[in-house]
């Protein structure tokens, strides 16, 4: 379970938001809206644990995430604005990267069908520096299913994804909500979930 | 003890902190102003010629005070600098920026008045000696703290890089200091010590440490009035900083 | 999912970054070019006169490997701040320090190891004789890492400030010092005939002591960036 | 008293061009910190004021 307590953000001399609370239990989605800088993605960064709020905490399961550190972050994905990708690889070498930065490598047969997952796997023999834009997001996303994390946080996951990818998308975060996970996101545009949605918005 | 540890914290938000401080002001400004003038009069009425040195050892008066100075304000930085990072109160991280810029001059000042102290002494102005060296690396170490916290535009990140940087340089202080006496005395450079003087008289030592009292107290003072001027910069969009009577 | 380990995770930004390094191929020769451009200047400056070089070559070999080492630390992190991987390894469920270390470790593979190999031949330039120029090595492997364990912490603290290069220089060499004490000083002592083992022995002691403390600094410098 | 004279006092021994030259600087750095701490405090007051005039039309 994933809760806010009372947050607030200043960002420079500007108070973001304050008094932002909510729970989500397993098998819930968030979904965080509101106009540019409103600080959608500042609540994101808070909730990841990589920027620190003025005010209140985050907790999972109870527990501040600032005190159980690790062990929070062993629960986690977080998919930010960047996709987190060296150019010079291939996406399968990203992943397996990606995988083992963590302290959990991946096997090769792991990472293609995680790949498979966004319909991406047959660009395997190109580095991603000659990818298209939507073709790095849809990489970059793939990280989502190569590892096992209770929590989603992911900002802005359907730019510059096309219809197709955005549903695959959709799929996948069906498919984790209906393992009792759960999700953070944020997006301008509509995102289509079988599962019933919790909007936040900021005004 | 609790209700000791709340009246601390009130005084830590820089809005309370600001009217305190223009309190405590005055009385260092004048502590010091009393503490300097007296220094002064003995450092050229009371205290003697010195035997070997003639006048010129009158600058130890100035010299050694501010070595003093400049190192023991590096320690109370990164002191204010470890508490801000550890209680994350802004107040502690506005008071290490706030001495800074003092400890700079100190440092500048020792080193200046060293090199006037050490062409009479020793016919050159300066000598690669451990303590003037390691006096320079102290000023770089000043104008690296200064010049990380100015590149940084977000207040708060840049209190605590700053942060970071001022204990990383206070534990490697006494390493430098070492390394230069080692190097030092390897090389058989200077080995005149600028600050044992001679025959130490009493007048002198007196003098010395009143001297080093009124940079002392000058120090605090400054540091509080700056502290007071960042404070403004920081709260100038707040409502509290809109009922200040000087803001009107 | 198996609990993430350290070691993986270490071996992983080792591997991965010497990947980038061999993709890349150009950059990492930036820094040996500089080292023995530099190193070849000085007798330009000072003239021919072998009996001077020698005595400066301690000095010198040291420095020009110090402020090559140095100018290499700018791409240390710079590439992972840019491209979003830092904060997955911020976010990674290993500690920091983990991550910075093989960081570090891979800029020392990449960056230094390469400076360390090639000094015997500037050292030659010098007219070294061989026992000295063994030493040099030595020293230079000992004192390396320590900077760039050392310059990692200004690398972190400077990740997307403005004037991040002069500000690295103003940040680290003053704490730099130590190192090129100890390490200049073992070689000359060798030179002048006489034990080095002091020296080389307090060169261990700063390594250690940056091994215990920068990845610390320098993680906290990440995390500050990251905010 | 140590000094006959003004000009002996001021003369140091000898040493005039280094005492002085050590006192004046430590004299001037101090003046130089105070003044310019003063334009520091007086420019923050100024954006202050400016804050609240907008502040206030805003309101």
């Amino acid at each position: 379970m994933l809760s806010a307590n009372d947050l607030e953000c200043v960002r420079g001399t500007r108070r973001l938001f304050a008094g932002v609370s909510f729970r989500l239990h397993p098998g819930e989605c968030l979904l965080v809206q509101g106009p540019n800088g409103s600080g959608k993605t500042s609540l994101l960064r808070i909730l990841c644990g990589l920027a620190r709020p003025e005010r209140g905490e985050v907790r999972w399961n109870d527990a501040p995430i600032w005190r159980i550190d690790e062990e929070y972050r062993a629960e986690l994905a977080y998919c930010g604005h960047s996709n987190a990708l060296k150019d010079d690889l291939t996406p399968s070498e990203n992943l397996l990267a990606a995988a083992s930065l963590c302290g959990q490598p991946a096997s090769r047969g792991a990472a293609a069908d995680a790949l498979e997952a966004f319909g991406v796997r047959q660009l395997d023999a190109l580095p991603v520096r000659a990818l298209s834009q939507g073709q790095k997001r849809r990489v970059g996303l793939s990280r989502l299913a190569l590892a096992a994390r209770r929590l989603w946080i992911l900002d802005e996951p359907l730019a510059s994804l096309d219809a197709r990818a955005a549903q695959a998308l959709a799929g996948l975060v069906d498919a984790h909500l209906e393992r009792g996970g759960i999700a953070v996101l944020t997006s301008h545009q509509p995102i289509e979930l079988r599962a019933e949605v919790r909007v936040f918005a900021f005004t | 003890m609790s209700s000791g540890l709340i009246h601390w914290f009130r005084y830590a938000s820089p809005p309370s902190f600001y009217p305190l401080a223009g309190r405590m002001t005055p009385w260092f400004a004048w502590l010091a102003a009393v503490s300097g003038a007296v220094g002064l009069w003995i450092a050229f009425f009371v205290a003697p010629t010195d035997a070997q040195q003639g006048e010129s050892y009158r600058i130890i008066f100035v010299h050694v005070p501010a070595s003093w100075m400049s190192m023991f304000l590096y320690l109370v930085m990164a002191g204010w600098s470890g508490l801000g990072l550890a209680l994350n109160t802004r107040l502690s991280s506005m008071m290490a920026h706030a001495i800074a810029p003092t400890g700079a001059m100190f440092a500048f000042l020792s080193l200046w008045t060293g090199a006037l102290w050490g062409r009479p002494t020793w016919g050159t102005y300066w000598v690669w000696d451990a303590r003037l060296t390691s006096e320079l690396v102290l000023f770089f170490l000043y104008l690296g703290y200064m010049a990380l916290r100015a590149a940084i535009d977000d207040p708060r990140r840049g209190d605590r890089a700053a942060a970071v940087l001022a204990l990383v340089g206070v534990i490697n202080v006494p390493i430098i200091y070492f390394s230069v006496q080692w190097w030092n005395t390897l090389h058989q450079g200077a080995s005149v010590s600028l600050t044992r003087a001679p025959s130490m008289a009493a007048a002198m030592l007196a003098g010395m440490l009143i001297m080093a009292f009124a940079f002392w107290m000058y120090s605090i003072a400054v540091s509080l009035v700056r502290v007071r001027a960042i404070i403004l910069e920081r709260e100038a969009h707040t409502e509290w900083a809109y009922q200040l009577k000087e803001a009107t | 999912m198996s609990a993430p380990s350290f070691r993986a995770a270490f071996a992983g930004i080792v591997r991965r970054d010497l990947r980038l390094a061999a993709r890349r191929k150009s950059e990492p020769l930036f820094s040996l070019g500089f080292f023995v451009l530099v190193a070849s200047l000085f007798p330009l400056g000072l003239g021919p006169e072998p009996e001077l070089l020698r005595r400066v070559a301690p000095g010198v070999l040291w420095v020009a490997a110090l402020l090559a080492s140095m100018l290499s630390l700018g791409r240390m992190f710079v590439a992972d701040f840019e491209d979003g991987t830092l904060e997955q390894l911020a976010l990674a469920p290993v500690p920091l320090v983990v991550s910075v270390s093989g960081k570090v470790a891979a800029h020392w593979l990449v960056s230094e190891l390469p400076l360390v190999l090639v000094s015997p031949l500037l050292a030659l330039q010098y007219g070294l004789p061989a026992d000295v120029i063994g030493l040099l090595m030595i020293s230079l492997l000992i004192g390396t890492p320590a900077l760039s364990l050392v310059g990692a912490i200004g690398a972190a603290l400077t990740l997307g400030v403005r004037g991040g290069g002069a500000l690295v220089a103003l940040l680290v060499l003053p704490l730099y010092v130590p190192t090129l004490i100890f390490g200049a000083g073992a070689v000359d002592a060798r030179l002048a005939g006489l034990s080095s083992a002091a020296n080389l022995s307090l060169l261990g002691a700063c390594l250690i002591l940056a091994t215990v403390f920068a990845p610390l600094a320098a993680a906290a410098g990440i995390r500050i960036a990251l905010e | 008293m140590t000094w006959g004279s003004a000009a002996e006092f001021f003369a140091m021994g000898g040493y005039g061009f280094y005492v002085w030259g050590s006192f004046l600087a430590t004299v001037v750095c101090i003046a130089a910190e105070m003044l310019i701490l003063r334009a520091r405090r007086q420019s923050a007051l100024e954006r202050i004021r400016a804050e609240r005039l907008r502040y206030e039309a805003a309101a």
